[in-house]
């Protein structure tokens, strides 16, 4: 059975947010370049292209990923969670809410990232000390805070989640 | 970036075959996060990209009935870190998997992946060379094994042919009372590329040292394999005066080059300290313990 | 009589004078009759009947850029500034 | 363990109680930024939109002796391919606007795409529109570029030497008396600043220090990366989405490039990912705008990040001396400087504020500093937060920590010593008005970190330092127009682009003049037909400036409720008071809403405007303690705490005081500690990425503590000082002196790095 080579525009099935999504890529187009210009799912910034910064992160069959280093069509068959999908129709997500409280953002650019970022940690470790939330989020640079700020909102939010569960 | 195909295969085969056909055109497809990146930045010229996640034996981390572990060659570091049983026989390894690049990173990107990309600097190709690791290689003319230490040929550059595949790697089972740690030099504490990374493997019969190996990166041009600084470790006692003369060795076996991460100088001497705190990361888990130092 | 402080390096034409007391309502006023006293000093401090572009006027504290009209009291102390910008 | 929600601590020197400043609502557009819903540059996607990228020179100094566009042109998807040939001819008109005005604009022009020559590896040569950015990516390496490659200059030192290649032929210094040199050299401009007697200074001096320091070029390292998007109509419109400090700078600078009426000119903000002073000023919008006008199609840009690093604005790399002289009880008698910036491939570095800030926190009776701007292979340097300042007091106040070493005399008591007060003359500068440095330098001397003696630990090299640090500010211009609503909110439209929060800053100061509660402002960052003119984000000016222009427009509004209810209650106006908010008069009364609905009924819609150009800036001190251990085997430094002081006037927003505070530290630590360009000898600039530049991560650093020092600025109603430069200042010289504590040795370069500490320990040794 021999295995096809594709090319030209491939037609992609995935799931984005827990909504099932068809789109059509040239594998050269990284999964975030369709999320932001094919799909309109701005939220994922790009910051440096090469997985040095985090702004792109998004989650990817449960595992937190750089989007600018995945093809768009490896994306088929995944389930891909993005920070459109972080709050609720209910409200926002604790760690948004916290970031908002912490005042935690500045310019804002890399926000989503570190949202998605936290958010998985927060699922893997539901109370990460103040150096296993610094350690997580060191592949998310913020220029304008100082991190400080985003670490506080990250540790509360963990306490509310822990408080609610 | 350049156009380029893509292909999914699920078997080692049809991997083969697709490479072959392509030659030197074509390149596996682990986590993408050295491979997309490079043809992004045109810094290699690859045409089909191969997908090795849909193969089985490449997704593979298994304990065999020799006690030695199968480590696919597209296995993601996260998976490395999170399986208790890999952690606990080869600590330097997860130590590697734990700081190449982010948690993002980690994600994706494979130790058999870092090993291909074949940077002098890969961080998993020290504790692999500590650890006694075995390149499980296949080609259009079948397989093949060869040591991680003789694996690297240049900087981006190994002894795989056109048409030929990391399947996985085989680590033997680790003696009682060996340990192993691995850990670098960057300038930052998470986020770089080693000045100078560091692998020591150790095993101990009481304070004696039994077996010992000694692995640097970005000090030459492929990952050094310093045999000579663990073999002069054998038969003696697991102390500092030990560790300074290996270290020793290690120095000036490495022979690094001034460049925008790194001084010479700078490099010599951390050949030194790295070596010296690699070995005692090594001594504290063979005796049960864990590093104190090194991230 | 505004007091006019003549920075370092355009001492050479007030004869080393590190200030001068010229007459004037405003700095236009005072600009002018600075170049009338001094021939020279007042082109490097103004140009085509403005404030030399990259210059601010400070009257008495205040950082009046180059507005010109801008109004002095009898005791008004005058500077010269390079205009800055910042991040 | 409860999680730590302590803020940081604020030191009030004044009695004002304020209902709406000072308090930490959640900012307004801050829902939009944590759901990724806000939009920024990139975020725009047009209908028949094309997409352009840059040609850059792979050389650093080079003559074009041919560009070739037709294998581009030819190539299937591309739709159009420009040279420096589709911009106007600039001759000799200078640059209006923006951050410096009054330059040549030919350098601007020639920065844009390179005219005749090549200043810097990274140079924009072309540029090309097509259908999607792959392809565009695809034709660049289609452009043929024939070079005749020269010589590079890369350093100040090298560049100022007589016999070093001249970059721009017809650059001739303009000196300090207001003259200009005959002969052309790379010094664009020389400065003289100088008060006192220096030489009758250092004569009475019983100890004199002289040391020289260099400094790498570092980067602003804004997280979004340049982009515009520009539709050029065919009427001559020109519509320009883009992420700017400024879009009516943009304006400006498009109208001046382009030679297009600024009428015709829209600029539309949109969110900023981050600029630091780095986007200050246009590098794509004029390309786009070509690349539109010729294809008739929108056309979006983007750089990527080695764009941003090879050929946007960094701060300079360059050397500074100071000599400073003090008797044996520690007064300073004189001091002299010498600085010389790194402009880049074109004149205008930031060595003259450098030169006004080298001994800014201290009253010096006579001192005397020369400063030179000089063009150098590099890419044309710009602000970076506190321009100039943080080069040219991380050398002073390391000087000064060698002198309180020497005569053993403690750090913060010879600061307080000498500090730079009320009415002490400041270089070629009116004397200070009121400012806060003593207020600063006692809080740092009464915060816990300083109170706390440094934690030994055996083995490990641990030490303390401290530095002060001053930055002008700035005033500019800023316009507000705020729209009463029917229900008694307020929609506040302002030109200032919100980096950091400052859309709540504007619309508190508001609320506060109004008495309404900030919830009820809905503050927006208007395009450039939508609003006043509006001076550039930067300088620290936006609380301060578009703040008292938000200020003033409240009371504008007030005066128009007055005059309605005056009708409406037939009293005269002066006989309504306002107070908390509710209007009375004559046994009536009425709350902002209910004026409002009142006045609605009369057809009457207060709209409250005001421009302003505010003339008493108020400068801002800060003093920084930094804890560092040294680890002597590699060379390596941790931050083990840090605390930040400063004066803010009055904190409208203190979070987000705190936050600039906070930032600017790690900004600070990263040049500290490991930021700079690296370049081979060719001048090729090696290290263009985030990887390899390597910035703070949040690993890097600890949290960091921060005191608030309110000493109103007496130039603004609420005493707002700008706080968002300053905190970038001391860190360096503060983590040097830590290192000096805590290893003996003094570092004289930017970045102290791992390798550049461990061979000064290893000389030491």
């Amino acid at each position: 059975m021999a295995t096809e080579i594709q090319s030209g525009k491939v037609h992609v099935q995935t799931t984005i947010n827990g909504e099932s999504v068809d789109f059509l890529a040239e594998p050269r187009e990284s999964l975030l370049e369709v999320l932001r210009d094919n799909l309109g799912l701005t939220g994922a910034k790009e910051g440096c292209n090469n997985g040095n910064c985090g702004a792109c992160n998004v989650v990817m069959d449960g595992v937190l990923v750089n989007s600018c280093c995945v093809l768009s069509v490896e994306a088929a068959g995944a389930s891909i969670e993005t920070i459109e999908g972080v709050a609720s129709p209910e409200g926002l997500h604790p760690l948004q809410q916290s970031f908002l409280e912490n005042a935690a953002l500045q310019c804002g650019v890399c926000t989503p990232g570190f949202i998605v970022a936290a958010k998985a940690l927060l699922e893997e470790n539901p109370n990460p000390t103040e150096y296993e939330v610094r350690w997580w989020l060191a592949g998310n640079l913020c220029r304008c805070t100082g991190y400080d700020k985003i670490v506080r909102a990250v540790l509360d939010a963990a306490e509310r989640m822990r408080a609610e569960a | 970036m350049r156009a380029i195909q893509y292909a999914a295969p699920s078997t080692v085969e049809d991997a083969v075959a697709i490479l072959a056909e392509h030659g030197s055109d074509a390149r596996m497809l682990a986590g993408g996060t050295d491979l997309i990146v490079q043809v992004r930045e045109d810094a290699r010229d690859t045409g089909v990209f191969v997908d090795a996640k849909k193969i089985p034996e490449l997704m593979d981390l298994s304990v065999n009935a020799d006690g030695s572990t199968t480590l696919g060659a597209a296995v993601p570091c996260h998976q490395l870190y999170n399986n208790a049983q890999f952690a606990a026989s080869y600590p330097a390894v997860v130590d590697a998997a734990r700081i190449i690049g982010s948690t993002g990173i980690q994600g994706r990107a494979s130790v058999g992946g870092n090993l291909c990309n074949s940077g002098p600097a890969g961080d998993t190709i020290p504790p692999l060379i500590v650890h006694s690791a075995v390149c499980n290689i296949a080609g259009p003319d079948g397989e093949r094994t060869v040591a991680v230490e003789d694996f690297c040929t240049a900087p981006g550059r190994n002894v795989l042919a056109d048409g030929e595949l990391l399947v996985s790697l085989t680590l033997p089972k680790p003696p009682a009372g060996s340990g192993s740690h691995y850990l670098r030099f960057i300038p930052r504490n998470e986020m770089d590329i080693a000045v100078v990374g560091a692998g020591a493997s150790l095993v101990l019969d009481g304070e004696s040292i039994t077996a010992a190996r000694i692995s640097l990166g970005a000090v030459a041009p492929t990952p050094l394999f310093v045999q000579a600084a663990g073999d002069a470790l054998i038969g003696l006692t697991a102390n500092e005066d030990s560790f300074a003369v290996a270290a020793d060795i290690a120095r000036d076996a490495a022979s690094p080059i001034d460049d925008m991460r790194g001084t010479i100088a700078h490099r010599k001497q951390l050949s030194y300290v790295l070596t010296q705190r690699a070995l005692r990361g090594a001594r504290a888990r063979a005796q049960g313990g864990s590093p104190t130092n090194g991230h | 009589m505004a007091t006019v402080h003549i920075p370092t390096p355009m001492r050479e034409a007030t004869d080393g004078a590190a200030r001068v007391e010229i007459e004037g309502a405003t700095v236009r006023e005072v600009v002018e009759r600075l170049e009338a006293s001094f021939p020279g000093l007042g082109g490097r401090l103004v140009e085509d009947g403005q404030i030399r572009p990259g210059l601010s006027a400070f009257v008495d504290g205040a950082n009046v850029g180059r507005r010109l009209r801008t109004k002095l009291q009898p005791e008004s102390e005058l500077f010269f500034v390079e205009a800055l910008g910042g991040g | 363990m409860a999680v730590d929600t302590r803020v940081g601590q604020t030191i009030k020197h004044h009695d004002e109680e304020y209902k709406v400043i000072g308090t930490r609502p959640i900012r307004h557009d801050g829902l939009e930024k944590v759901t990724g819903e806000a939009r920024y540059g990139s975020d725009i996607n047009l209908p028949g939109q094309l997409h352009g990228k840059v040609l850059r020179s792979p050389h650093a100094h080079a003559r074009i002796v041919s560009i070739d566009t037709s294998g581009a042109e030819a190539l299937d998807g591309v739709r159009a391919v420009i040279t420096s040939a589709a911009f106007p001819d600039p001759g000799d008109k200078l640059t209006g606007g923006g951050e410096a005005p009054g330059l040549p604009l030919k350098f601007k022009s020639a920065n844009m795409l390179a005219r005749g020559k090549v200043h810097y590896h990274g140079h924009a040569i072309a540029a090309v529109a097509a259908a999607n950015p792959h392809v565009a990516a695809e034709a660049l390496k289609l452009i043929d570029v024939e070079y005749e490659v020269l010589d590079p200059v890369l350093e100040v030192w090298d560049a100022m030497k007589p016999d070093a290649p001249v970059i721009i032929e017809d650059l001739y210094t303009a000196k300090a008396d207001g003259t200009t040199a005959e002969e052309a050299s790379n010094v664009a401009a020389e400065m003289l600043y100088e008060v006192g007697d220096v030489d009758a200074g250092f004569a009475e001096a019983d100890l004199v220090v002289d040391r020289e320091f260099t400094f790498g070029v570092v980067h602003q390292g804004y997280i979004e990366t340049h982009n515009a998007t520009a539709h050029w109509l065919k009427d001559g419109h020109l519509h320009v989405w883009c992420s700017s400090q400024g879009a009516f700078t943009i304006r400006q600078e498009l109208a001046d490039l382009l030679d297009h009426p600024i009428t015709k000119i829209h600029v539309v903000p949109m969110e900023i990912g981050g600029g630091f002073g780095g986007k200050t000023t246009a590098y794509l919008e004029p390309l786009a705008a070509l690349l539109s006008r010729q294809t008739g199609h929108p056309v979006k840009m983007a750089m990527d990040r080695a764009d941003v690093l090879k050929a946007t604005g960094p701060t300079p790399g360059g050397y500074v001396r100071v000599k400073l002289g003090v008797t044996n009880d520690g007064m300073i008698t004189a001091g002299y400087a010498n600085l010389a910036f790194d402009a880049g491939g074109y004149p205008g570095s930031v060595v003259g504020a450098g030169c006004r800030c080298v001994f800014a926190p201290y009253n010096m009776p006579n001192a005397k500093v020369e400063g030179f701007d000089v063009v150098v292979n590099k890419p044309k340097t710009h602000a970076y937060r506190a321009p100039g300042a943080t080069h040219a007091e991380f050398a002073s106040e390391t000087v000064v920590d060698e002198i309180c070493r020497t005569l053993d005399i403690d750090p913060v008591e010879f600061r307080l010593k000498n500090s730079a007060k009320e009415g002490d003359w400041q270089l070629a500068m009116p004397p200070y008005p009121r400012i806060g440095h003593i207020e600063c330098m006692e809080a740092a001397r009464d915060s816990a970190q300083w109170q706390t003696p440094l934690e030994t630990a055996p083995g490990k090299k641990r030490g303390r330092g401290i530095a002060s640090g001053f930055w002008f500010n700035i005033g500019f211009t800023s316009s507000v127009t705020a729209k009463l609503n029917s229900d008694g909110s307020v929609t506040l439209l302002e030109g200032s682009t919100d980096i950091g929060g400052t859309r709540t800053s504007i619309a508190m100061q508001f609320a506060e003049t109004l008495g309404i509660s900030v919830e009820d402002v809905d503050p927006i960052v208007a395009d450039t037909d939508s609003v006043g003119q509006t001076d550039v984000t930067g300088g620290s000016r936006v609380t301060f400036a578009t703040g008292l222009a938000a200020h003033n427009a409240a009371n504008d509004m007030k005066d128009q409720i007055v005059e309605g209810l005056a009708d409406l209650w037939d009293v005269a106006a002066d006989s309504i008071t306002h107070a908390d908010g509710t209007f009375s008069a004559n046994g009536n009364s009425a709350t902002v809403g209910e004026a409002a609905g009142l006045l609605e009924e009369e057809g009457v819609f207060p709209i409250g405007k005001n421009t302003v150009t505010p003339t008493r800036e108020g400068g801002a001190f800060a003093v920084h303690i930094a804890d560092v251990e040294v680890d002597d085997e590699t060379g390596k430094v941790e931050v083990l705490r840090y605390t930040a002081v400063q004066d803010a006037g009055v904190a409208i927003y203190p979070p987000y005081v705190e936050g600039q505070m906070q930032g600017g530290v790690v900004q600070g630590v990263g040049w500290a500690l490991n930021e700079e360009y690296v370049y081979d000898d060719d001048g090729h600039l090696l290290n263009a990425s985030l990887l390899d530049y390597r910035m703070p991560t949040a690993l890097d650093v600890p949290n960091i503590e921060t005191i608030i020092v309110e000493v109103p600025n007496p130039g603004h109603p609420y005493g707002v000082r700008g706080v968002g430069e300053v905190p970038i200042v001391p860190p360096p010289a503060a983590m040097a002196n830590a290192i000096h504590d805590a290893t003996g040795v003094r570092m004289s370069h930017l970045p102290m790095s791992p390798a550049r500490v461990q061979a000064a320990l290893a000389a030491e040794a």
